[in-house]
């Protein structure tokens, strides 16, 4: 395998690669299950809200996706990746692709990706690739603000009305076991987290844990029991949800092979 | 007509902008009413069938501006119910109005999106449109409405360069990409045309608006600027504009064009476009889903109140 | 334009190719939604019965497309038709892109659709073409049985509970704008009338309408008067739904050009 | 042992059938009960992750193909639920307990389909070990289950090859095609030897079931017959089979192989499987959504009954 020079670490070039897809796909995925609320959410400020979300994310996708391309080395661009690869080849959380349920399960899928997403972000914020930490320190700023409002909304909604209340607390407890895949770490990771380039997954769950059950506590909601996880999208075992997403999100790609847009 | 009516006319006349706590009569205020809340209406039903795009974007810049758009287009609904509850309107009422059928929103919205050509099309032709419409009424009598319109002026012409935008790159594309173009203006080109609504010999309104400076200029005023200003763009994308009668006429320096065709435009306003149905009904869906939440965030804010209440009284 | 002789009528090609394409994608449509349902359906007869309508449809897709292709004579196959065409080049009727609903809307717009798949194809087995007389004698036996279900269960479901009436005539008023489309002809249609290959469209209404009178009437519900009526689908303007359902029919196709399956 | 039971187990020794009617203990009942619904529910359950590739089917061969398996498979399920309901337990109570957790299905049917190569490898390997369960089925003491089988088997052997052709078609195909035969193969084939069961070691039942002739096999001696007919198949579509313990044996003329990972099949089996709660949850819905649809039939029914009770009231 070949190995990258970035400031003073050499570290392995498809495990760069891999982490770097991991990033972007999150970002791509969550995006997309955003902008099907488009002018469907409960209130004018959530329609407002989402696609702002959605459009930062994009803007994330845009800069991982690229870098990865980059480090790749073969030529291809954010939106080959984004647009020509199967399923079997994305690398996103299964959290990412869960449907969109109703609001609240929206809002909690957020909120628990969102808090990942926010210390992970500030850890990358000091890696030793300097690539990385640039676009970390412009979308931690972004994610710093998608966690305000997340939280917020989770403590308003789970303590808001008895039936509020039982909506999250479904939420929470539906989309609980596809939390632990966030800490899971691939054997790739160790190497990077060796390079000072990405944390190890695992080193992130007491930070998570802490804002998690903060809120939760605020919300009045019960923090599941921590017992089977699911994982897999790391490895691009996903669920059968993801090809649905791809269909649409890659049809005009797809479709007319070549064109530019 | 009465003392306060006569001021107020003279007013308007003397180009003043009249502002929320003045006195104006009933007329104004239930015009303005209907015109604000329809205009807000258009803007939030509006993002339906550019939303239908979005998931379907075909590069991850194109999807990022058009969600940039759609983001642009619920804040435009937002400033504007804003302007229309200075008039004594609550947003719920204006909501209750727009679902169960009593106040409409722009018709154009009732025509589907079916191909990725259609964004730009709309962002050319619609808003194109949309904007002629408004630049008058950035100097509309009535203050909140018209500072609303300065803002959203501003970024409809943004929508509208990244229409043509969009369409002006797939006319250098493939022969596939040009005619999706071609077919998304025959589609859109008379619908926007009726965006300016019929003659103004057939609208009562129309004077009293005009007096009123709410209205500043005529329907076929307007229309044919459109026309002027499209017919030119039309013909450097290369593209045919479904008009056979359009023609540059020298004498007026201007174009000569048909007439649209004005029983399909009170059809679709009568209800029976190919999406009235699903778009009153996505909104009407997204509101009734939704009540939960709002009762949520309700409850929500009158525990925390009284609890800011009990703290603040143990507190002394 | 060129002409194909057929029997002894000489017809215009263009012409053909669009009739057989409309009557192709009716039942290419139909069956995607009625597939949707797999595994889903409120009874376990139910699965069968849809998977076996879904199924029969797709048979008549390869006739009716693999005859087009043929009369097209660009070396189109029924795969190449139903696989590579986009949207603005499909024919089928609205009707049979509707969304599914609940199982009652989806009963009814089967009802509305197979009481005319049922009349057009009676007409067509006397066609002047033999090729399409031979696949409508094949189809319409097939037809007749699901207009025998879907007409039973309209029936039963409209004069069952107070629920499952009110369900009924919801489907059928929320419906009945989209059966219009069916007896509209277009310019193509005299043609091919006169060469007594189809029947013109508006000459199937009367039947059609003594069907579907006779089924409402023992079904209790109330016939929508005629008011405006959608269409476009013969020439191509569909609904919004149409371009999500060949995302997801089209997408290996799309995805994997030019390999075999 | 008392005299009817002892009778009971000479005419199974014997090789009788017992049908319905028949006086069989309890545990006998009991058994069949639960093998049989739990049989007839993972065709049920088995419709959806094949139902998740009808949509997008490659061809309209394949997907006329795989819609007549579909139906097959949930005509299947009838005639089982069918056989169970002559040992006295209805069709409504087997979903019930399906629906609450209480009866099991195939594990199998957790595994999410992620390409169009899974439909493959489900026909090749899935019903291929289903087939291998099922063909000592047709010998089984009880008659309606055993009868059921016939038809069954006959069926899946067909969709086996169908199922094996999909693949053979693949590997034939592009590098990606290829690819996604392997990775099918990969992901499906220690789940499909964990089908037969954990070594009968572990199982109390499997005893009792081989003198009831409701088992004919062990479940070791199934997965060997198993392994020993996959494997040549699998190297005579160029796939390597994800097991590096496996190779020829000639001593026993069979193949060595390695040990499941009994763990995931009990995680699996728990209920933590990445499409339990999507599978219980489609049926569950299917089956709520569906009341009113049931409910209606039911109406219409006794009305219909009513109408007919009259009528001949009348004519006497």
């Amino acid at each position: 395998m070949t190995t990258a020079i970035i400031g003073e670490a050499a570290v392995d070039r498809a495990a760069l690669f891999e982490f770097l897809l991991r990033t972007g796909d999150n970002a791509l995925i969550l995006a997309h299950r955003l902008s099907e609320w488009c002018g469907h959410a409960p209130a004018l400020e959530e329609d407002i809200a989402l696609a702002n979300t959605a459009l930062d994310l994009i803007g994330q996708t845009q800069l991982w996706l690229g870098l990865a391309g980059e480090v790749e080395g073969g030529g291809r661009s954010a939106d080959d990746l984004a647009y020509l690869r199967d399923a079997r080849e994305f690398r996103n959380l299964l959290l990412t692709e869960r449907p969109n349920g109703d609001y609240g399960k929206t809002m909690m899928r957020q909120f628990l990706f969102d808090a990942w997403h926010y210390v992970i972000l500030n850890a990358l914020r000091a890696s030793s690739d300097v690539r990385i930490a640039e676009i970390a320190e412009k979308a931690s700023k972004e994610v710093s603000y998608h966690l305000e409002r997340s939280r917020d909304l989770v403590i308003r909604l789970g303590d808001g009305t008895a039936e509020s209340h039982a909506r999250m607390q479904e939420a929470l407890d539906d989309l609980w076991p596809y939390t632990g895949e966030m800490f899971v770490g691939e054997t790739s990771d160790e190497a990077l987290a060796a390079a000072g380039v990405a944390p190890e997954p695992q080193s992130l769950k007491a930070e998570w844990d802490a804002l998690v059950a903060e809120a939760l506590s605020v919300a009045t909601l019960k923090r599941p029991a921590d017992g089977h996880m699911h994982k897999g999208g790391k490895r691009g075992i996903h669920t059968e949800q993801l090809g649905y997403i791809l269909a649409e999100l890659q049809f005009l790609q797809r479709a007319y092979p070549g064109a530019t847009w | 007509m009465a003392p306060e009516e006569r001021a107020f006319q003279e007013r308007i006349d003397a180009g003043q902008k009249i502002e929320p706590k003045e006195w104006m009569p009933e007329g104004y205020r239930k015009t303005l009413v209907r015109q604000i809340s329809q205009h807000a209406h258009s803007e939030i039903v509006g993002q339906l069938p550019e939303g239908n795009w979005i998931t379907r974007a075909p590069t991850l810049e194109r999807k990022a501006i058009l969600l940039a758009k759609v983001q642009d287009e619920a804040g435009h609904g937002l400033y504007l119910y804003c302007a229309a509850e200075t008039l004594g309107i609550s947003r719920d009422e204006m909501y209750e109005q727009l679902h169960s059928g009593k106040a409409k929103y722009s018709s154009i919205f009732n025509y589907p999106t079916l191909s990725w050509a259609d964004i730009g099309a709309i962002g050319w032709l619609v808003d194109g449109a949309a904007i002629m419409n408004q630049v008058p009424l950035q100097r509309c009598s009535y203050g909140p409405y018209a500072r609303a319109m300065v803002r959203i002026c501003k970024e409809e012409s943004f929508h509208q360069r990244q229409g043509f935008d969009i369409l002006a790159k797939m006319v250098k594309g493939t022969p596939a990409q040009k005619a999706m173009v071609q077919d998304a203006l025959d589609r859109w080109w008379w619908p926007s045309l009726m965006m300016f609504g019929p003659s103004d010999d057939a609208s009562i309104h129309s004077a009293q608006s005009m007096a009123w400076k709410i209205k500043q200029n005529s329907n076929d005023e307007l229309r044919q600027k459109f026309v002027d200003q499209t017919a030119p763009q039309a013909d450097y994308l290369g593209l045919t504009v479904p008009d056979p009668d359009l023609k540059w006429n020298a004498k007026k320096g201007g174009y000569d064009f048909g007439e649209p065709d004005w029983k399909e435009f009170f059809e679709v306003i009568a209800g029976n476009g190919l999406c009235n149905a699903e778009r009153l009904g996505a909104r009407r869906k997204a509101w009734d889903d939704g009540a939960w939440f709002r009762d949520g965030l309700t409850a929500h804010a009158e525990k925390a109140s009284a609890r800011r209440a009990e703290k603040s009284a143990a507190a002394e």
